[in-house]
């Protein structure tokens, strides 16, 4: 192809990613104007204006059909949209959440801002891949604009640790990643996924190559979304990262790499060879997340513990392997986004011990929601909903995983899944009764809070919880509509429009 | 493909370099066998006829990357950390894994490889590999993608920036 | 009278109550509006008691019905499906009475935080409600799981000291049941949309009641099932939780519990495990005979040396509900309705028994029979109440306990799926015990001489508690005397019920015979599915 | 006669397993962040190998990517490590362990 | 007028009675002390029905008349009516049911005068009364049992009548209890009699059940007869019956002698027609009856409460009907119950005139300023020489205490000697040996009987008042209404006999009472007693013999305790040494059942073994998991050690692993 021809290709082709355009270029001119207004306060509601403006496109495109663009390297359609839109709200939810608590920290932070969309990015481009190379790219540009927020606090010594082990073991698992990458392409030849399905894997090391380098690429996908036994940076890392955006890390990247995985899954390597491996990987991260999780004191801590094992929630759907395996898993990575962001978004707006919360044990909290009604009746929802229970998100999520692995013979799976589940319940509710049922008199707090230390509660961050609760009392109600547009994705004839 | 005692040379000493950096004491030296390494798999490179990817090792790695690593352990003036001593079980450990990858990875890669397709000829390597070929991708198929990666690195700029600059006081 | 929607008002009334609590500042206007919810929706159950006419069938589907089938996506034939029967019917009619009881009961004993209280008790309702009127097994989850939650709260905040242990071992342990229950839903939900709905799961109750579990799945499948009703029920040795759970809920939340919320266990045996697993219900039947003679006679020994007069009256649940099991599990119609009959009796009577026992405690703050004693002196109508509710538990011909004790008995006696008279000439001695330990509560708590100022001082009861035990009190007696036209409206069900398992028994078995058991099918990888049209699944062979 | 494609994967391998072994084992936070680039540079081999191998210029399109990945990651990765000596006094990542269990 | 319209009022004057008398007053505190209005709404509604009974039994036309009202309950098979059924023997019962209670109730309104729960006693009786005409008019077994339990419950509440002292709250639940045991087995007889006839009504059973198979009507009357040992207050389960005086003296007359206790010969005799199909338990029956009739009478002359004397002399007769019934003799039994109510309820009656006599002693002994803690106005050893100060009482009590001996021509000579003929003449002619032991057990406990009542009225109305100050505390005699009742009962004692004069006399055509009950209850004795299977001298005999032992005890007993007063006590004692302690402890039974079974099962098996096995094992279970779980967190939280090459270690294994086991499926 000649550069002349390319370029009105690309011109051309551009609202395809609308998003991303937007996202990438307000994120450039957020930086510029940090640079001349540091810490203007306008900075984080230009980056939540673009990502609602970039959402509410996506929305538009949910029913669109898949395509792909700028020559077979990105896809477009419902899915992208879904995975997007996802991507781009819990964006939005984190910057929203992300103002009072900063503030209360009194630095200039306005490349934060910059970061999240830049970040943002990476995960759409992730979400939107059509071959390897983006997948690397989204994936590389979502971890190291992640591995910055993390460390965001420098004075913070948990801070920094938290960002040095997430680069460390983020950049070694990227070796593994890319090792798998190589050695895909080494067996068919191509970097773009339906070829790499079509290709003819004639030769028994052609076939040794194609699988052994899937499995290499899978571990970089398990380390993103931290499934055992990846998982190991996830408690440390999320217990030092500033919270809300501990929320975003395990929101956002999660759904946009489980997106990418699925879209490997379903284009790349559509047979079911890999079911084993992903069964077994999710065993292991649901009894380890769960089972770690039990004995926890720290909020963040717990709940880092927490979307360890949700993750294996999501690789149970995945290890059906059919249409309604994936749609499932979708339509649980949005309610898990959701519950996430608002369970991290509400012990954003109970921290006051200014060092991430990782001092603050549970028990500090007791009987917290008598003086802040609003967080309490919105932790229970995002715990109950993790939880499982219905008539909340969570409860058609897992349903909606768990189904089809039933259809798919892997009972036995569904079956340790929700013994899991139950397990969970002890940890959720402890904080639900930490919360509504003990009072700081009661356990003797050793770190009494004062309502002073408490980040000042905007109305905006409220709004964002309280969205995020109802979100998930509809979810959970309501869940037809949106699994319908889920499934349609996978539906035989939207696949093969696909090239 | 290069020729075998060219091959085997440069691979000689590319594993060397590797042992260098992962057995010097001092980080100075690691970086300097790494170094090494990184001229090393350039040279390779070179004899794959992948000569823009071999310029950009060059460049980038040995001439960008390294140099901040030296600055950086200059920087901090970093001496040489007492490393274990003892064989403990994290280190057997290790050594069991890395054995366990590499045969498998040597299981995956190596043995009777059998591609099925014969590989291309040395002028059409050349071609493929020279910068024409793959500016042209780059600036077509991978449009998008460039930009992102410039994203990427104004991020990590801006990233870098944010973590190592002196705190306010 | 013909309200469109009526079940579903029933249903949700409750629930917008809730809503509007939540909006509303004065802890009067509160109390007010749950009253008024309640009420409202008893009076609108009354319309589901007129409505349903046993004479018409409901063996194609319940009446009163309101669909909403388009619900879940196609792939799923999951409906908002609900209706009255036979045997939701009384339950319903007895969730919706004990719902203003419970807020009468709550007036003044909950100080703290009426507005959760009251808007979770509504709610509570709604879930209670909605599992027993549920026609699709899906949505009977839902409603089934929801109630935990409302429960979890009013244990949890306004209960007594060991509060929060009760409540997480509520919720845990039902969620334990319920869970695996669930994974038995999708199984069978798949199993049988592939057999009798064109390959779309289905959680249609009629749907799936088409559908012949072979007898290879129906082991394990009835296993989860049983298992997550046995824990609701609950029956030994899986009861632990309720004697915490009561004793530290609060009265309205006691009442709740025992009256209504552990019938969901009984109904789901009946509506769900019976007929979709006719041939291991009815092989497994001697052993949850046994499960629940044990029940019984171990409920009533450790009853009896409770000191904590809630225990006490908690332990006696277990034992009446084992009556209840013992009835399911007979396979006969006068046990069967015997057993759905008791459910309603146990609701009534051992709800006035929590009512009282909480009257007693918002009085003296404490439920320990031994700060009693003589308090027939100081409060003559409180323990005539509470005598009459004791006797009407302890299954006194004449009071309501009887009928369904008599006909669970009687019924199990002639039960050929049981068939072991010894057996329940063992759970007759239920009886007996019922009476050690009921007229020892009574005993210790009313009898003797006030030998504390405290007691001697006590009020009797006033008119918000009078007015609030009376209907328990009458239908007591109206049970106990004239139940026939409460037994007529269940009674089609039940036959249908009794004729489905038979048929269905039959029908299994037949299949069984015809096809003996086929070589292992080898389990399927899904191979490419997405280019599949359509979803088949593997049944895999697997034995309990 | 020319060396075959196999070798090349060898080495590759080798290399990357040199690298992992460098992570695994050194407790300086610099040496680790460089036997991760190692590791990159082993499986860059690996793509261009197969790339020129089968005249497909997308492997090496990948190898550039993922030169300024590295480039990226070394930035970061120096001011993560700038930042904890700031705070810690030291580059010893086994020392760096206040989040744990 | 036809009777079912009369037979419903007879049925629901006394629970109306009972509802006003009971409801009414519980909340209106000022109606409470209106003792008036309720002692006479309360006997009216007793009395009331008696006339209508009357009127019932003498228009009855032979014919069983049933009456159904409304279904009760329904479901598959079962279809149960609350079903009444006039004949000859329900009329009978209830004639007695509502006379006697009749009278009993008029003779409270005197007798609970000025007590506070005044009200509740009458509501207590009334529904006393409903659930006894329930029992005795039921046609079907349920509704029967709806009675039987009714009284069980009356019983109750009247023994724990004055609760306030826990003791009387004690022996409630004890009856209760014991009577719950009883009705167990009813219930599992109700059970086996659906299974096997797929009815429970009484049609149904007496038609069908005597053709069942011999070992089904055994269990069948077996269970039946468990449960009238414990209405009956036969071994084993006769204890509850002594310490139910602890409840109000009218109450012991009407319920705990006169009525509720024979309601399990009454059963019984219901179903004779079954009874005589199982021989074995008609053997077992008469057997345990004659047990009981001579251990109580044993126990009866050791102790000192003159209710308790009663007491036992109840069990002890209930013994001797149930001998009459396992010997077939059903009307024989309904005839000695018939009797027995009138002297029973006389002789309690009287008891309680003379308790109510003696807590005047207490009283005026308090006012004098005497320690009265000690002071139990029922034991007999206080009392003496009443006679003198309570004339009616006296004289009624010595009627009806001869008509217990059986005293030829009173009441109980023709009931008694007729028992004892008929067990007699089963032995003899119908050649079962156990009768014949039968038989003379009755006529030792004939001796006993005739010895210990008079040594009760020798005890209590003869001889120098012993009781403190005997010279200043007089008591009073009681007022007229209750020594009216007193006279009524103490008539019909002597008189009440004549309804069945033997065959002897006649040839047996004034045997009124056979030919009415006899053709349905009578057995295969029924007709032998009028044909004459026996010798009529042989008949001579056997009356002569009883008449000679009763006059003979009676005599004797009037001789010692007229010499020796209370101190002829002491020389039994002497006699008969280790015995007679073990009959004043009433044979250790209440030593049994407390200590083995009362004590095993409550703090043995269930506070020791199953609340402690519920709490430490099933709880503990699940305890021990939820903490397995919480230890198994804490062991694998070891793993995450903070230290990065630790993880980086993790990933590279777990890398080996994916990798291997994605090759290893390939």
């Amino acid at each position: 192809m000649d550069l002349s021809s390319a370029f009105s290709t690309i011109v051309a082709e551009l609202p395809a990613i609308f998003s991303m355009t937007v996202v990438g270029l307000v994120g450039l001119v957020l930086i510029v104007v940090d640079a001349y207004r540091n810490d203007h306060p306008a900075i984080p509601w230009l980056g939540a204006a673009a990502l609602a403006a970039a959402s509410v496109w996506e929305v538009t495109q949910l029913g669109a059909p898949a395509d792909t663009v700028f020559f077979e390297t990105l896809r477009t359609g419902g899915f992208v949209a879904f995975i997007n839109l996802i991507v781009l709200l819990t964006g939005l939810a984190t910057t929203l959440l992300s103002i009072p608590y900063l503030n209360q920290l009194r630095h200039d932070y306005g490349e934060v801002y910059a970061l999240i969309l830049y970040a943002t990015v990476g995960m759409i481009m992730l979400g939107s891949s059509n071959n390897m190379i983006s997948i690397f790219l989204g994936l590389e540009t979502m971890s190291v604009c992640l591995y910055v927020l993390t460390g965001l606090i420098r004075e913070d010594e948990g801070a920094v640790e938290s960002a040095l082990k997430y680069f460390l073991l983020g950049a070694f698992s990227t070796g593994f990643f890319l090792y798998g990458i190589a050695l895909m392409y080494g067996a068919t030849g191509t970097m773009v996924l339906p070829e790499m399905a079509a290709a003819d894997l004639a030769t028994t090391s052609t076939q040794l190559l194609f699988w052994g380098g899937f499995a290499l690429f899978l571990v970089g996908f398990f380390f993103k979304v931290s499934a055992a036994p990846f998982h190991m940076w996830t408690p440390d890392v999320y217990q030092g990262a500033p919270t809300p955006l501990t929320g975003y890390m395990s929101t956002a990247t999660k759904a946009a790499a489980f997106a990418a995985l699925i879209l490997v899954l379903v284009h790349a390597v559509p047979g079911g060879e890999w079911q084993l491996v992903l069964a077994a990987v999710a065993v292991l991260t649901m009894v380890m997340g769960n089972v770690m999780a039990l004995a926890q004191t720290n909020v963040k801590r717990l709940l880092a513990y927490s979307s360890i094992a949700h993750a294996g929630y999501v690789l149970v759907g995945l290890a059906a392997g059919t249409q309604a395996g994936y749609a499932g898993a979708l339509f649980y990575l949005l309610v898990y986004a959701v519950m996430n962001i608002g369970a991290f978004g509400v012990m954003a707006l109970l921290e006051w011990d200014g060092k991430e919360g990782r001092e603050q044990t549970l028990s500090s909290l007791a009987g917290i929601a008598d003086r802040r009604p609003i967080l309490g009746t919105t932790m229970g929802v995002f715990m109950f909903s993790l939880i499982g229970f219905p008539p909340l998100g969570g409860f058609a999520g897992k349903y909606f995983v768990f189904a089809p692995a039933v259809e798919a013979g892997l009972t036995w799976l569904v079956v340790i899944g929700v013994l899991m589940s139950a397990l969970s319940a002890y940890y959720y509710l402890r904080v639900v009764y930490v919360f509504w049922m003990q009072s700081a008199a009661e356990v003797e707090a050793t770190n009494p809070v004062t309502e002073a230390a408490f980040p000042p509660a905007t109305r905006m961050a409220m709004g964002t919880l309280v969205v995020c609760a109802v979100a998930l009392v509809v979810l959970g109600i309501f869940f037809g509509g949106v699994l319908e547009t889920t499934a349609g994705f996978f539906e035989a004839s939207a696949m093969a429009a696909a090239p | 493909m290069a020729a075998p005692p060219m091959f085997f040379l440069l691979a000689t000493v590319a594993v060397a370099a590797a042992l260098g950096m992962l057995i010097a004491r001092n980080p100075v030296s690691s970086a300097l066998w790494l170094v090494l390494n990184l001229f090393c798999i350039a040279g390779l490179y070179l004899t794959l006829n992948a000569s823009f990817i071999g310029v950009i090792q060059i460049l980038v790695y040995a001439g960008a990357i390294m140099v901040l690593f030296l600055f950086v352990i200059m920087l901090l003036n970093l001496s040489a950390l007492p490393e274990l001593e003892s064989l403990d079980w994290a280190r057997i450990g290790g050594f069991a894994v890395g054995l366990v990858l590499l045969s498998q990875l040597l299981y995956v890669v190596a043995l009777e490889l059998d591609l099925g397709v014969e590989p291309v000829s040395g002028e059409m390597a050349a071609q493929v590999g020279s910068a024409a070929t793959l500016g042209e991708i780059l600036f077509t198929r991978y449009a998008v993608h460039l930009q992102v990666a410039g994203i990427l690195l104004l991020a990590a700029t801006v990233g870098a920036v944010l973590l190592a600059q002196r705190r306010f006081e | 009278m013909n309200i469109p929607y009526l079940t579903s008002l029933v249903i949700f009334l409750p629930a917008f109550g809730a809503l509007l609590t939540l909006f509303l500042r004065r802890a009067t206007a509160i109390r007010w509006t749950a009253l008024a919810t309640t009420t409202a929706t008893f009076v609108l159950s009354i319309g589901l008691f007129t409505g349903y006419d046993p004479t018409v069938s409901t063996a194609q589907a319940p009446q009163l019905v309101d669909i909403w089938a388009e619900w879940l996506p196609e792939a799923f034939d999951v409906k908002y499906f609900v209706g009255i029967d036979g045997l939701s019917l009384l339950l319903v009619m007895l969730t919706t009475l004990l719902g203003p009881i419970v807020v009468l009961s709550s007036w003044t004993y909950i100080q703290e935080k009426q507005k959760g209280y009251y808007a979770l008790l509504l709610l509570l309702q709604t879930g209670i409600t909605g599992v027993f009127t549920s026609f699709d097994l899906f949505l009977f989850y839902i409603f089934f799981e929801l109630t935990l939650i409302p429960m979890y709260f009013i244990i949890g905040i306004w209960g007594g000291k060991e509060r929060i242990y009760a409540a997480v071992k509520f919720v845990i342990y039902t969620l334990v049941g319920s869970l695996l229950m669930l994974v038995g839903i999708l199984y069978l939900g798949y199993a049988a949309g592939e057999a009798v709905n064109s390959g779309i799961f289905t959680t249609d109750w009629y749907t799936l009641l088409e559908y012949n579990v072979p007898l290879a799945t129906q082991g394990w499948l009835f296993a989860v099932f049983a298992f997550s009703f046995a824990i609701k029920v609950p029956l030994f040795p899986v009861h632990t939780w309720l004697p915490d759970a009561h004793v530290q809920a609060p009265t309205g939340g006691s009442v709740i519990l025992a009256g209504v919320l552990l019938k969901m266990g009984t109904y789901g045996l009946l509506r769900f495990c019976l007929p979709f697993f006719p041939n291991v219900a009815q092989s497994y039947a001697g052993l949850f005979a046994v499960i629940a003679v044990i029940g019984i006679i171990y409920g009533a020994l450790v009853a009896r040396v409770q000191d904590d007069a809630k225990s006490l009256v908690a332990y006696s649940s277990i034992s009446h509900l084992g009556f209840v099991v013992l009835g399911l599990f007979a396979f006969t119609p006068e046990a069967m309705q015997g057993a759905v009959i008791q459910m309603i009796n146990h609701g009534l009577s051992t709800g006035a028994l929590f009512l009282l026992v909480g009257m007693l405690y918002e009085r003296r703050h404490t439920r320990m029979m031994d700060d009693y004693g003589g308090l027939a002196t100081a409060v003559p109508i409180l323990t005539t109440f509470m005598i009459i509710s004791v006797l009407a538990s302890a299954g006194l011909p004449g009071l309501n306990g009887f009928v369904g004790e008599f006909l669970i008995l009687l019924g199990a006696f002639q039960s050929t799926v049981i068939d072991s008279p010894v057996l329940i000439a063992f759970a007759t001695t239920g009886v007996i015990l019922a009476a050690v330990y009921l007229l020892h509560m009574v005993y210790r708590t009313f009898f003797g001489e006030l030998t504390e100022a405290a007691n001697a001082q006590m009020a009797d009861l006033n008119a918000r508690e009078f007015g609030l035990m009376v209907p328990l009190i009458v239908l007591m007696f109206v049970l106990g005397f004239y139940p026939t036209p409460f037994l007529q409206q269940t009674a089609p069900t039940t036959d249908f019920l009794l004729e489905t398992v038979e048929e269905k028994r039959m029908a299994i078995e037949a299949q069984a015979n015809d096809e003996p058991t086929t070589a292992e099918t080898p389990r399927k990888v899904p191979s490419a599915p997405l280019e599949a049209e359509e979803v088949s699944i593997d049944l895999p062979d697997e034995t309990p | 006669m020319d060396v075959a494609l196999n070798w090349y994967l060898a080495l590759s391998a080798v290399l990357f397993t040199i690298g992992t072994l460098g992570v695994l084992f050194r407790r300086n936070a610099i040496v680790v962040l460089m036997s991760v680039e190692l590791m990159l540079n082993a499986v860059n081999l690996t793509l261009v190998a197969f790339s020129q191998s089968m005249g497909d210029p997308s492997g090496q399109m990948l190898v550039f990517f993922s030169i300024a990945v590295a480039a990226a990651e070394a930035a970061v990765g120096l001011a993560i490590v700038i930042a904890i000596f700031r705070s810690k006094v030291t580059v010893d990542i086994t020392e760096i362990n206040l989040f744990k269990h | 007028m036809s009777s079912a319209p009369l037979l419903r009022l007879v049925l629901l004057l006394p629970l109306v009675g009972a509802i006003v008398n009971g409801v009414a007053p519980l909340f209106v505190e000022d109606l409470r002390t209106r003792e008036g209005l309720l002692g006479t709404i309360g006997t009216a509604v007793v009395a009331v029905p008696f006339v209508i009974a009357c009127y019932l039994f003498v228009t009855f036309g032979g014919e069983p008349v049933v009456a159904n009202y409304f279904q009760w309950m329904a479901a598959g098979d079962l279809e149960l009516a609350f079903a009444y059924r006039i004949d000859e023997l329900s009329l009978i019962m209830t004639l007695v049911v509502t006379g006697v209670g009749g009278i009993i109730h008029f003779y409270s309104i005197g007798y609970m005068h000025g007590d506070p729960g005044y009200w509740r006693f009458f509501a207590y009786l009334n529904l006393f009364i409903f659930a006894m005409l329930n029992l005795v008019l039921a046609n079907n077994l349920p509704v029967l049992f709806l009675g039987w339990e009714g009284v069980g419950l009356c019983s109750y509440l009247l023994i724990g009548f004055w609760y306030t002292d826990l003791s009387n709250s004690t022996a409630a639940n004890k009856a209760f209890i014991v009577n719950r045991v009883g009705d167990f087995a009813f219930l599992v007889a109700m059970f086996l009699i659906f299974r096997e006839l797929g009815g429970l009504s009484f049609d149904v059973i007496l038609a069908q059940g005597p053709a069942l198979p011999e070992a089904t009507l055994n269990w069948i009357i077996f269970l039946l007869f468990v449960g009238a040992t414990g209405k009956s207050a036969q071994i084993p389960l006769f204890v509850w019956l002594p310490d139910a005086m602890a409840g109000p003296t009218p109450v012991s007359a009407l319920i705990h002698a006169a009525t509720m206790v024979t309601s399990g010969l009454y059963l019984l005799a219901r179903l004779s027609a079954l009874v005589l199909g199982a021989p074995v338990v008609m053997a077992l029956i008469a057997i345990v009856g004659g047990a009981t009739a001579l251990m109580a009478a044993t126990i009866a002359i050791a102790q000192n409460d003159i209710k308790r004397v009663l007491a036992y002399s109840t069990v002890s007769q209930l013994g001797y009907m149930f001998m009459a019934a396992g010997v077939g003799a059903f009307f024989v039994s309904v005839f000695h119950l018939v009797t027995h109510a009138f002297f029973k309820a006389c002789l309690f009656l009287g008891s309680g005139s003379v308790i109510h006599g003696m807590e005047e002693v207490e009283h005026d002994l308090e006012e004098r300023g005497h320690d009265t803690s000690d002071f139990d106005p029922q034991d007999m050893r206080t009392m003496g020489g009443l006679g003198a100060y309570m004339p009616s009482t006296r004289t009624t009590y010595l009627l009806a205490t001869l008509a217990i001996s059986g005293i030829p021509l009173t009441a109980g000579f023709f009931s008694k000697d007729e028992i004892l003929f008929k067990a007699f003449e089963y032995g003899y002619s119908g050649g079962e040996t156990y009768a014949m032991i039968v038989w003379i057990v009755g006529v030792i406990t004939a001796i006993l009987t005739a010895f210990y009542m008079m040594r009760s009225y020798m005890l209590t109305f003869e001889g120098t008042p012993r009781w403190p100050l005997a010279d200043q505390a007089e008591p009073h005699e009681s007022p007229s209404s209750m020594t009216g009742p007193l006279w009524a009962l103490g008539i019909l004692s002597m008189v009440g006999g004549f309804i069945g004069l033997p065959a002897v006399i006649q040839d047996g055509k004034w045997n009124w009472i056979h030919h009415y009950l006899g053709a349905k209850y009578g057995g295969p004795v029924a007709e032998a007693s009028v044909q004459g299977h026996v010798p009529l001298a042989l008949e001579w005999g056997l009356i002569l013999l009883s008449s000679v032992i009763a006059v003979g005890t009676v005599y004797y007993a009037w001789r010692v305790y007229t010499a020796q007063g209370l101190a002829y006590d002491a020389v039994l004692k002497r006699r008969f040494r280790g015995l007679y302690q073990t009959w004043a402890d009433t044979y250790y039974w209440d030593d049994f059942y407390d200590q083995v079974v009362v004590d095993t099962l409550i703090n043995g098996i269930s506070r020791k073994g199953l609340a402690a096995f519920d709490d430490k094992i099933v709880d503990g279970a699940v305890n021990g998991v939820a903490d397995a779980a919480q230890n198994a967190s804490g062991l694998l939280r070891r793993v995450q050690t903070g230290i990065v090459q630790n993880y980086a270690l993790a990933l590279a294994l777990g890398a080996a692993l994916v990798v291997g086991l994605m090759l290893a499926g390939i």
